[in-house]
């Protein structure tokens, strides 16, 4: 497939794919916003939702931030040596964030499944219905993510389409920002 | 316009048809002016041989603008605040103010049935002598009401077109609101909020009866649900 | 036409100049984060509520803010970037804003939310709040007691809206 | 020049394609285009069918309907809500956005084809997906959806409520889908139209109708994000049976409501933006006159899509908000009558000093100012809060809505498509028959339509099945009306076939077209008709704005926008 001459122009002075992104994100934020909004409505006119909130694992979250932290690290690491025309290099730090992904899952899965076996399920009340699926939404991002990231690695190992690498970058940086934020709303917030 | 088509049953039914009137008075005129000028230019302007359209530079359409665009601007604004202001005064009236009532009526609303809870003989609710009833309101005429609306399944809307009132029932809420009403007769109470298959079966009738009327009710009343006689 | 002549060297001459820094001006932003991440952790451990939510959130405000900037090069990116994500924020805002008064509070005027309101009792909640919560429950309780008193067709009176 | 040599090799690549990869695997715009165009008219047609077996239910209630059968409240409510649904997210968004989007932004702005031409296929065919997910809620066990297209909870979100246990999950899964499918597109336009656009074309060169999509696709990613959030909290009660709206379970049905109504009022903007685009268009090219005050038409259409944003609850006033809100939104809705209005007088001040030609295109156009404005005045009344509470959610609202929703996904529509139909198809349609599709039309809409504002205003309430269980409302006068409103849709859609043979017949017998047979001046007419893939033999350079029509010292009445004197 051989690009438009369309997606070569820059009339706005931004790159045609980190434009794309950018709107990608704008839209994300309204996504996240009005499900981060809905919990925040609740939240504030249920204090008991305090109590339900004090059964989240702190440290597991406080480790999985960490690790996207990390991985955001790596990512905009990558997003330098592509800069620099160093394709092996940025495909292999892209791999380091892909680790990054797959820890915070593993970790999110073993959370999940005690919060589970203690009988918090989705369904068990207000405050856990909005823990699931605000984390269930940003984990299917960093699964996006993730297998996004595997095929830019790939391009990049060959040194082709090296600006993708900033492109996921961002993207992966915005996936942490969420994070940043449901951090303190589900596990900190007791 | 509104009193052509359905009669005014409530004490503030002739304010909601006022400003039905303002409206009707400020979007006709706008209405018929864009309408005529814009049948005028089709007809003064349509193609004719040998006459080139004109071509309007900058300083010709900024000054054809402050006529066309600038002078409506002031005027709609205009006629918005008056709007506005008649709006907010008729909904303050009926939505947000709670005038002293007489009596309350509590009023739930399920698939596909209305429940009326009257006060009875001794015009407080919750009492021994509560009337209730299944899709019949009595109500005397000239009394001042407070309803009390409430939902059981999913969201339904109290709507009496006679006294131009209208509220959504929401399941897990209570909203109050109020009417007096001024015409004695039967009249509809409908379902306006889509509440599954048989929200098209979900009517009610409102009795308006006169105070003596209204206590041989109270007496002797029909088609109740619950009803201690003392 | 090759697709690689669009990589990073391809840039049109109009476009923003991308700072590139060096790896450990990454890193030192990524060590800040991680400070940060640890006050946001230990704050809440001195069980002060101000202090928490402090911590918390304004740390989270940082944190947001350094990645914004440092990671996603919001600093050299074109300002209509900027205020794309910033108007798109302010939207959830104004939804936040327009549609709290609904469903934050638990009541207004001619209208109580009256399961949401018992959903605060005490009773349902099986262990104890924090202390900040202490005077809320206690207000949820009297809430409970007149609507316990209230009958049983579904539909409690209760008079908040002429408080106001 | 590197550009030129690009694009040689980009034609090149294209010469041996199979059937499927030219009219299904495409990925040129103009394809994928007709691909939503057509997709569009069908799913149109699957609209008017709903209506008119609802309409017979209404006009002869009880008796079987030719077609279909007897109609129960179950059949009634999926109708009406399919209905709604179909025609605005399956029929306005894909046709007026989507495929008009498609066809003119690359050839509008000058350049070869979309930005992201493969995510522009993945856009089809996720929407192709969520048709066929909306069409599968028909099959299933327990019927189609019939909550209403706004889809309140508690009822959309139980079954035991709505008796229809799957078509609810699938019918919001087929919305989701279809946002997704926008959200891509919609991506798609606007960087293609920030970004591509041909050397020396400018802001305000920029052809209204590529602005007014664009601006339509902004509105659309950043209203539609709490609604895609809503739709998984509710699939979740659906499915899961978590509480979000349920009042028992902590869950509050009100916060639906401002999530579907922050999305809801924007989209109406989103469908009549690019509506509008193509009005400016033609009525300046019919009337061979610049666009009066183009800066004035971009900053009342920024307006609105800003105020879009602050009235949203005005769906609300009586639905259970806290009322002092009501207040708030009443003011910022009827001051959105100002760059409604302005916009309007803009449009019938182009006309002023025109030399106005009477082609299809220009009727339908002009036909979308007039019936437009009935849609704008009537507004008042309901973003009037005191009189909402009488209207709100009678036929006066359904009316209303219909007197700018037709003029938008309807007379819009059959505007653009035929103006750009030599364009897309390189053949003309028949005119005559075409003057008689748009006159019949107009004036079975109208007939339909007129008699609800009177039903309206006599408190006939929407979504009623029969109404022989009102007796206010079971009177012979208002059956006569909604007799009257049945009768004239018969008739207007008895001649849409009229317009549909020619449609077809045209595309292969038809006149040939010129490359700019309206003698037009924007870019996409100076591409060969139909345009070829890459559309420009040499990508086109842009030296002035698009309306310059009728400009003195010029032999020609028009001066297209890459013509270098």
């Amino acid at each position: 497939m051989v690009k438009p001459i369309a997606t070569l122009r820059s009339a706005t002075g931004v790159p045609t794919g980190r434009l794309a992104v950018w709107w990608v994100i704008a839209s994300e934020i309204v996504i996240f916003g009005g499900l981060l909004g809905a919990y925040l409505l609740h939240r504030l006119g249920h204090p008991e939702w305090a109590t339900y909130a004090s059964h989240t694992n702190t440290w597991a979250g406080a480790f999985n931030t960490l690790v996207l932290l990390s991985s955001s690290l790596s990512a905009v690491l990558a997003h330098n040596a592509a800069e620099k025309g160093n394709g092996a290099r940025a495909a292999n730090l892209l791999l380091v964030t892909c680790v990054g992904a797959l820890t915070f899952l593993v970790v999110k899965g073993f959370e999940w499944t005690h919060e589970i076996q203690e009988g918090f399920t989705i369904t068990a009340n207000g405050f856990w219905s909005f823990y699931y699926c605000a984390a269930g939404l940003h984990g299917l991002h960093v699964i996006a993510g993730a297998i996004i990231m595997l095929f830019v690695a790939a391009d990049a190992r060959k040194n082709q389409e090296l600006q993708r690498v900033e492109l996921i970058g961002i993207y992966w940086h915005f996936v942490d920002l969420v994070w940043i934020f449901l951090f303190p709303l589900l596990y900190i917030a007791k | 316009m509104l009193e052509h088509y359905m009669i005014q049953g409530s004490s503030y039914a002739s304010h909601i048809d006022g400003l039905v009137w303002v409206v009707l008075l400020i979007t006709t005129f706008w209405f018929l002016l864009a309408e005529g000028m814009f049948f005028y230019l089709l007809w003064r302007y349509r193609e004719q041989p040998g006459k080139k359209a004109l071509y309007i530079n900058d300083d010709l359409e900024h000054a054809i603008k402050y006529k066309w665009v600038e002078i409506p601007h002031r005027l709609i604004l205009i006629c918005d605040v008056a709007v506005i202001l008649g709006a907010v005064s008729v909904w303050s009236e009926v939505k947000l103010s709670m005038p002293v009532t007489d009596e309350t009526v509590r009023i739930t609303a399920q698939q596909w049935a209305w429940t009326f809870r009257h006060a009875g003989a001794d015009g407080e609710l919750d009492t021994a002598d509560d009337i209730v009833t299944v899709d019949d309101l009595h109500v005397q005429l000239g009394k001042t009401y407070k309803f009390e609306l409430a939902a059981k399944d999913v969201l339904h809307s109290f709507s009496v077109p006679v006294f131009r009132l209208k509220q959504d029932a929401i399941p897990g809420r209570v909203i109050s609101g109020w009417f007096k009403p001024t015409q004695a007769g039967e009249f509809d109470v409908q379902c306006a909020e889509i509440c599954g298959i048989g929200h098209g079966i979900m009517p009610a009738r409102l009795y308006v009866e006169t105070p003596e009327a209204h206590a041989e009710w109270i007496a002797h009343p029909t088609h109740y649900l619950a009803y201690k006689n003392k | 036409m090759s697709s690689h002549t669009e990589s990073h060297g391809a840039h049109s001459p109009n476009e923003a100049p991308h700072a590139t820094h060096e790896d450990a001006h990454y890193i030192k932003i990524w060590a800040i984060l991680v400070a940060l991440l640890v006050v946001s952790v230990t704050g809440p451990m001195l069980e002060i509520r101000v202090v928490t939510l402090l911590t918390a959130f304004g740390i989270a405000v940082v944190k947001a803010f350094l990645v914004a900037k440092h990671f996603m090069h919001l600093d050299t990116e074109k300002k209509f970037v900027v205020q794309l994500l910033v108007v798109c924020l302010g939207l959830v805002f104004l939804f936040f804003m327009a549609t709290s008064p609904d469903i934050m509070k638990h009541f207004g005027m001619n209208w109580v939310n009256e399961s949401a309101k018992n959903a605060n009792i005490p009773e349902k909640i099986v262990h104890h709040g924090g202390v900040e919560g202490a005077a809320e429950h206690a207000e949820g309780a009297a809430e409970h007691a007149e609507g316990a008193a209230a009958p049983a067709e579904g539909a409690p009176a209760h008079p908040a809206g002429e408080a106001h | 020049m590197a550009e030129s040599h690009a694009h040689d090799a980009h034609a090149h690549d294209h010469h041996e394609e199979g059937w499927f990869k030219k009219y299904f695997w495409s990925t040129d715009h103009k394809m994928i285009a007709k691909q939503y165009l057509l997709t569009g008219m069908l799913l149109g047609a699957v609209g008017a069918y709903f209506a008119y077996v609802f309409r017979m239910q209404l006009a002869f209630p009880n008796k079987p309907v030719p077609g279909y059968g007897l109609v129960t409240g179950a059949d009634y409510n999926a109708l009406i809500t399919n209905h709604g649904a179909v025609m605005i997210f399956w029929v306005a968004m894909p046709v007026l956005i989507a495929a008009f989007g498609n066809f003119l932004i690359p050839l509008m702005i000058g350049c070869d084809d979309m930005v992201f031409p493969r995510l522009n296929r993945l856009s089809y065919q996720i929407f192709l997906v969520s048709a066929i997910v909306l069409g599968a809620s028909f099959l299933v066990e327990g019927g189609a959806f019939g909550g209403a297209w706004t889809a309140y909870p508690p009822l959309s979100a139980k079954a035991e409520y709505n008796l229809t246990p799957l078509g609810p999950s699938l019918w919001l899964i087929a919305v989701a889908l279809e946002f997704v499918a926008f959200l891509l597109g919609g991506i798609n336009f606007v960087t293609t139209a920030m970004n591509s656009r041909a050397p020396g074309m400018k802001a305000f060169d920029i052809p209204m109708a590529v602005w007014m999509i664009v601006i339509a696709s902004i509105l659309f990613m950043a209203s539609v994000g709490p609604l895609i959030a809503g739709a998984f909290m509710l699939l979740f009660d659906q499915l899961l049976g978590t509480g979000f709206f349920d009042p028992d379970r902590g869950g509050d049905p009100v916060l639906w409501q401002h999530l579907f109504w922050f999305f809801g009022h924007p989209e109406v903007y989103v469908v009549l933006l690019p509506a509008l685009g193509f009005v400016a268009e033609i009525i300046t090219t019919f009337s061979r006159k610049k666009l009066f005050a183009y800066k004035t038409v971009l900053y009342t259409t920024i307006g609105t899509g800003v105020l879009s944003f602050f009235v949203w609850a005005h769906h609300q006033f009586i639905a259970g908000i806290d009322p002092r809100m009501a207040n708030v939104f009443t003011v910022t809705t009827v001051l959105i009558s100002i760059p409604i209005a302005e916009m309007c007088f803009v449009y019938i001040a182009t006309l002023y000093g025109g030399s106005i030609r009477f082609a299809v295109p220009m009727l339908w156009a002009l036909a979308f100012i007039a019936e437009f404005l009935v849609g704008g005045v009537t507004g008042i009344y309901l973003g009037a809060s005191g009189a909402d509470i009488y209207f709100h959610d009678t036929y006066f609202v359904v009316a209303h809505f219909h007197y700018t929703f037709f003029p938008i996904a309807i007379i819009g529509t059959f505007s653009g498509v035929t103006y750009w139909y030599p364009k897309m198809f390189g053949r003309h349609m028949n005119e005559l028959w075409n003057k008689v599709h748009f006159w019949i039309t107009i004036v079975g809409f109208n007939g339909i339509f007129i008699p609800l504002f009177m039903l309206g205003a006599s408190g006939d309430h929407r979504r009623i099945f029969d109404y022989s269980n009102f007796p206010e409302l079971a009177t012979p006068e208002l059956q006569q009306l909604r007799v009257f409103a049945t009768v004239s849709l018969l008739v207007m859609l008895a001649i849409q076939p009229v317009f549909l043979i020619n449609f077809f017949y045209s595309m292969f017998k038809g006149k040939k077209a010129e490359a700019n047979p309206w003698n037009a001046n924007t870019l996409e007419w100076q591409c060969p008709s139909p345009p070829p893939h890459g559309n420009f033999a040499v990508l086109p350079e842009v030296y002035r704005g698009p309306y310059e029509f009728s400009a003195p010292d010029r032999a020609d009445d028009f001066w297209p926008q890459n013509s270098p004197t």
